[in-house]
């Protein structure tokens, strides 16, 4: 059925090379190296990776009335797009908006990563793990301050999505990516679940989501990489003044309550 | 392995239990009987006896706790009694009984308790307190063999998207206000339809009629959902169809054509089972399995069963489901569920056989699997 | 079945549940007088504050009595056992 | 050269004429020859005030946007030029969209970016001949020449470069209603304005 549904895209759009290389419930996630719109030799401005696309498609889903599928694909697409240029506008790193065809639930986007030496993808769960396989007990390079500024950086990031009213909705360490091998500049990816609340619960939710991630897929380093995301998320709090540090103890308050409760999505990661 | 057998009595080569099960407005009592070993394609459970009393309230009504409480009371000896009649098992021979401890209304599930453990010292048999939704779930794997789906549980009480990890049923996704059942229920209830045999029967029945799709709110926030406002939304459409109004939205938007009554039930029913198939299918993505097991009252409805089918087919994979013997409240898979927990060794002592409206699914350690 | 209500009119005692209710139930034997306690006994009541009940058995007589701060907390109490006791006898009659 | 060719990639069976007419003088007249219909039906074309057009992305943003919407069935003006005109701006309203984004009313001179959309051979379906040749090319080129008074500069290849020099970023700022967003950076600028073209009536 997955062969199906990528042919059926493949016919829609058919001068366009596509490699799968994710499904989800919801949507595939395919590569390509044809932009939508630009062509060969002319390079659009301001994107990471020149020559490599993302293409996110929500396929129709025969079990829902016909109506209803439309209506929905429709809508979930736009909005996500609009989220991607929202956060453009708000400076917050995240793939950049190329294209949209809502109708059909295709949006194009920015891609970002790189190769990591170990040539996998460089999704923050590949480069810990990477790093956690080279650290022993003299040399914890998992423990080092560039993984700290990383982390700092992930939790600014957050902190300033929520600070904007809006949350995630699905923080896992393999829904952040670095963009720049220099930098180790981190990215959110993947904002399909994401939306606009100013519920205390809502963010506490999108915090202890990512912690629980972090236990069970980084669980002898969680611990610190959990502090230093916080700390950069507290950091772009109290930057914001007043008003930041009263959400910023808002959200606390509420994910110790959240971490209390514990008692759901206990698998997630 | 788990050791299915350390409890076994001595040159028995099999087991029996009845269950009694009341949390909702069904009495049901079953016999079940499990040979020695562990159950798989060759050793099935065997069902004895699966006898059951709805209580109906009068159409436009929900069903109250006090008078379900009285209809239990006015039934649970006498159904005791044609269980053990149909399974032909004496007494003595049984191993154990056991009883719905939660969750539910309390006042019904109460009135079958005293009923089990008044029993229970008569016959000396050990009590064992099962859990509603642990119950569903596993008759549901037993009755389709799934081994390990991902489990969609709809009844009037609960929506919940469950999978099995580490020695427990986790939930994955459940509703933020009613359950399914309760908000069909309601609207039965809304456009005077009868509880008999079941409010959302009657709902589908009119849903088949039903041809122009109305829109209404689609909630769905990740795994979870909400159906409150739909209900309401639902409502008021039903009220302004009553009351005559002439609005445009009470109209096709093609053909022009007069919503019916039909359409809402209809177009209540797609859009919740739609939302109900996207969470399954995001859980179902989540813990990379392909099977799907329906649990529960409303898991008898065909039309979510077909979307089920389809959603799964799509990912390679299959849909279990019931039929209204199993997937309707019974006392089977109370016996079935609380005799798969004493081979492994649980019991309840008297004063640990209290009811508790609010248990949860993944409160129960599942000693049994070892999966 | 016999029943005394006693109300305490003292105003001098601190107590609060001034209010009392005993039921002494007679059953065929002493097995089931104590059956009937063990099946009746467990459940908590709602407010515990305001009404306590003690069961004991005297042979084959099970003694039940109910401390409210009102004639209304013991009535409602009173009325549950008395239908859960329902149930209990109808055991016996059918199974014993 | 006085024109160029672009290409989608996406959308390989359509070929676009482009170029750029700067000092334009008789824009009124070409304005109120197309509005009154006084115009012979054969000077279609795409007229776009080169002021709010930063670069050659943002017009192949609003080609694919025009494009898709075509294919969708989603289209709200009547002729592909008047939608892509509209699919440039940020206005609901197709006869604002025409005064912000279209030929304007006001100045001694101006830019116009001039587009038309032919289809490859086989594949037209316009029904209106607008097919794409070598010849088509240099006729409709030529049809231009003389229709626009320029004092005989003619069309220009359309390029970033030339866009550079006939961009009003003022105009752009307030065209796109972009205020507190608006950027000198024209990288960040352009993406600003590739979103707002996508994301329009959505």
């Amino acid at each position: 059925m997955r062969d199906q549904i990528v042919d059926d895209l493949q016919l829609r759009i058919p001068t366009v090379p596509l490699r799968l290389i994710s499904q989800g419930a919801e949507a595939l996630i395919f590569m390509t190296n044809q932009h939508p719109y630009l062509p060969a030799g002319v390079n659009p401005c301001d994107v990471d990776n020149p020559g490599k696309y993302i293409i996110k498609y929500r396929p129709p889903k025969p079990y829902r009335h016909p109506k209803l599928d439309k209506r929905i694909t429709a809508t979930r697409t736009s909005s996500e797009a609009k989220l991607l240029h929202k956060l453009y506008q708000l400076g917050v790193k995240a793939p950049k908006l190329i294209a949209i065809d809502a109708p059909n639930g295709l949006i194009w986007m920015e891609f970002l990563g790189y190769q990591l030496p170990d040539m996998r993808y460089s999704s923050l769960k590949n480069w810990l793990w990477l790093l956690e396989r080279e650290s022993d007990r003299d040399h914890p390079v998992a423990l080092a301050d560039n993984v700290k500024d990383c982390c700092n950086g992930i939790g600014r990031s957050i902190g300033v999505l929520h600070l904007h009213g809006i949350v995630h909705g699905d923080l896992t360490t393999s829904n952040i990516v670095l963009t720049d091998e220099a930098t180790l500049k981190p990215s959110l990816i993947d904002f399909g679940l994401s939306s606009y609340s100013g519920l205390p619960e809502d963010r506490a939710v999108d915090l202890y989501v990512l912690e629980r991630a972090l236990k069970s897929t980084h669980p002898v380093y969680a611990e610190k990489y959990w502090e230093w995301i916080l700390d950069g998320y507290h950091d772009v709090h109290e930057e914001d003044g007043k008003r930041g540090r009263k959400k910023y103890s808002e959200t606390i308050s509420r994910f110790k309550e959240v971490r209390m409760r514990g008692r759901k999505r206990t698998m997630i990661g | 392995m788990v050791d299915m057998d350390a409890f076994a009595k001595p040159g028995k080569p099999y087991y029996l239990a009845l269950g009694m099960e009341g949390s909702a407005n069904k009495l049901g009592v079953g016999v079940i009987k499990h040979h020695l070993g562990p159950l798989d394609e060759n050793n099935r459970a065997e069902i004895l006896a699966n006898v059951r009393s709805t209580y109906n309230a009068p159409p436009g009504q929900g069903f109250l706790p006090r008078d379900t409480a009285r209809h239990h009371r006015n039934w649970v000896v006498r159904l005791v009694e044609k269980a053990l009649k149909d399974s032909g098992v004496k007494v003595s021979d049984l191993d154990c009984l056991c009883f719905t401890q939660g969750p539910g209304m309390g006042a019904p599930l109460q009135s079958v308790v005293v009923a089990a453990r008044t029993l229970s010292q008569l016959w000396e048999l050990p009590l064992v307190g099962v859990n509603h939704c642990i119950g569903h779930i596993e008759m549901g794997r037993e009755i389709t063999g799934a081994r390990n789906p991902v489990v969609l549980y709809v009844s009037g009480g609960n929506t919940q998207v469950i999978a099995y990890s580490r020695q427990r049923y986790r939930i994955f996704g459940e509703t933020l206000d009613i359950a399914i059942g309760n908000c069909l229920d309601r609207f039965a209830r809304t456009l005077h339809i009868p509880n008999d045999p079941s409010p959302g029967y009657n709902i589908e029945q009119l849903a088949r009629k039903g041809k122009h799709l109305v829109e209404l709110p689609y909630t769905v926030k990740g795994m979870d959902l909400s159906m409150s406002g739909i209900l309401e939304y639902v409502d008021g459409l039903a009220h302004d169809l009553f009351s005559g109004k002439k609005s445009k939205y009470l109209y096709d938007e093609e053909d022009g054509e007069r919503i019916t009554v039909e359409d809402l039930c209809f177009s209540l029913q797609e859009n919740l089972f739609s939302m109900l198939v996207e969470i399954t299918e995001r859980a179902m993505a989540h813990v990379d399995s392909n099977q799907v097991l329906i649990v529960g009252g409303v898991g008898c409805n065909e039309r979510l069963q077909e979307m089920m089918g389809i959603m799964a087919g799509d990912r390679n994979g299959s849909i279990y489901a019931t039929d209204e013997r199993f997937c309707i409240d019974n006392g089977i898979m109370i016996a079935h569920a609380g005799l798969l927990a004493y081979r492994v060794g649980y019991g309840n002592e008297l004063e640990d056989t209290v009811c508790r409206q609010k248990f949860r699914t993944d409160e129960v350690y599942v000693k049994w699997r070892d999966d | 079945m016999s029943t005394v209500v006693s109300t305490a009119t003292s105003s001098a005692t601190p107590t609060p549940l001034t209010h009392t209710l005993e039921f002494k139930i007679p059953f065929e034997n002493e097995k089931q007088s104590i059956i009937a306690k063990n099946s009746l006994s467990p459940d908590p009541l709602l407010k515990p504050d305001e009404l306590k009940v003690s069961f004991s058995n005297d042979g084959n007589v099970l003694k039940i009595t109910f401390r409210g701060t009102s004639d209304r907390m013991i009535r409602v109490a009173a009325n549950n056992i008395m239908d859960n006791l329902k149930t209990v006898l109808e055991c016996f009659e059918v199974f014993d | 050269m006085t024109y160029s060719t672009l290409t989608l990639p996406q959308f390989p069976h359509y070929r676009i004429f482009a170029s750029l007419y700067k000092n334009v003088k008789n824009h009124r007249q070409i304005r109120d020859g197309i509005r009154s219909g006084s115009i012979s039906a054969d000077f279609d074309f795409a007229f776009l005030n080169a002021a709010n057009v930063l670069s050659l992305e943002q017009i192949y943003s609003a080609l694919f946007r025009c494009f898709v919407d075509k294919a969708n069935g989603k289209m709200k003006a009547n002729t592909i030029h008047t939608e892509l005109i509209s699919d440039m701006s940020t206005v609901k309203n197709i006869m604002e969209a025409l005064t912000k984004f279209g030929i304007p009313s006001k100045g001694d001179t101006v830019d116009l970016v001039v587009l038309k959309v032919l289809y490859s051979g086989d594949e037209d379906d316009s029904g209106d001949g607008n097919s794409f040749s070598p010849d088509a090319l240099k006729k409709i080129s030529g049809q231009l020449d003389s229709a626009i008074e320029n004092d005989g500069a003619g069309g220009c290849c359309l390029t970033d470069t030339e866009l550079e020099s006939t961009a009003d970023l003022h105009k752009i700022r307030k065209n796109y209603k972009l205020s507190d967003l608006f950027s000198e950076d024209r990288d960040r600028l352009n993406r600003l304005l590739i979103g707002t073209i996508q994301l329009k009536g959505l």
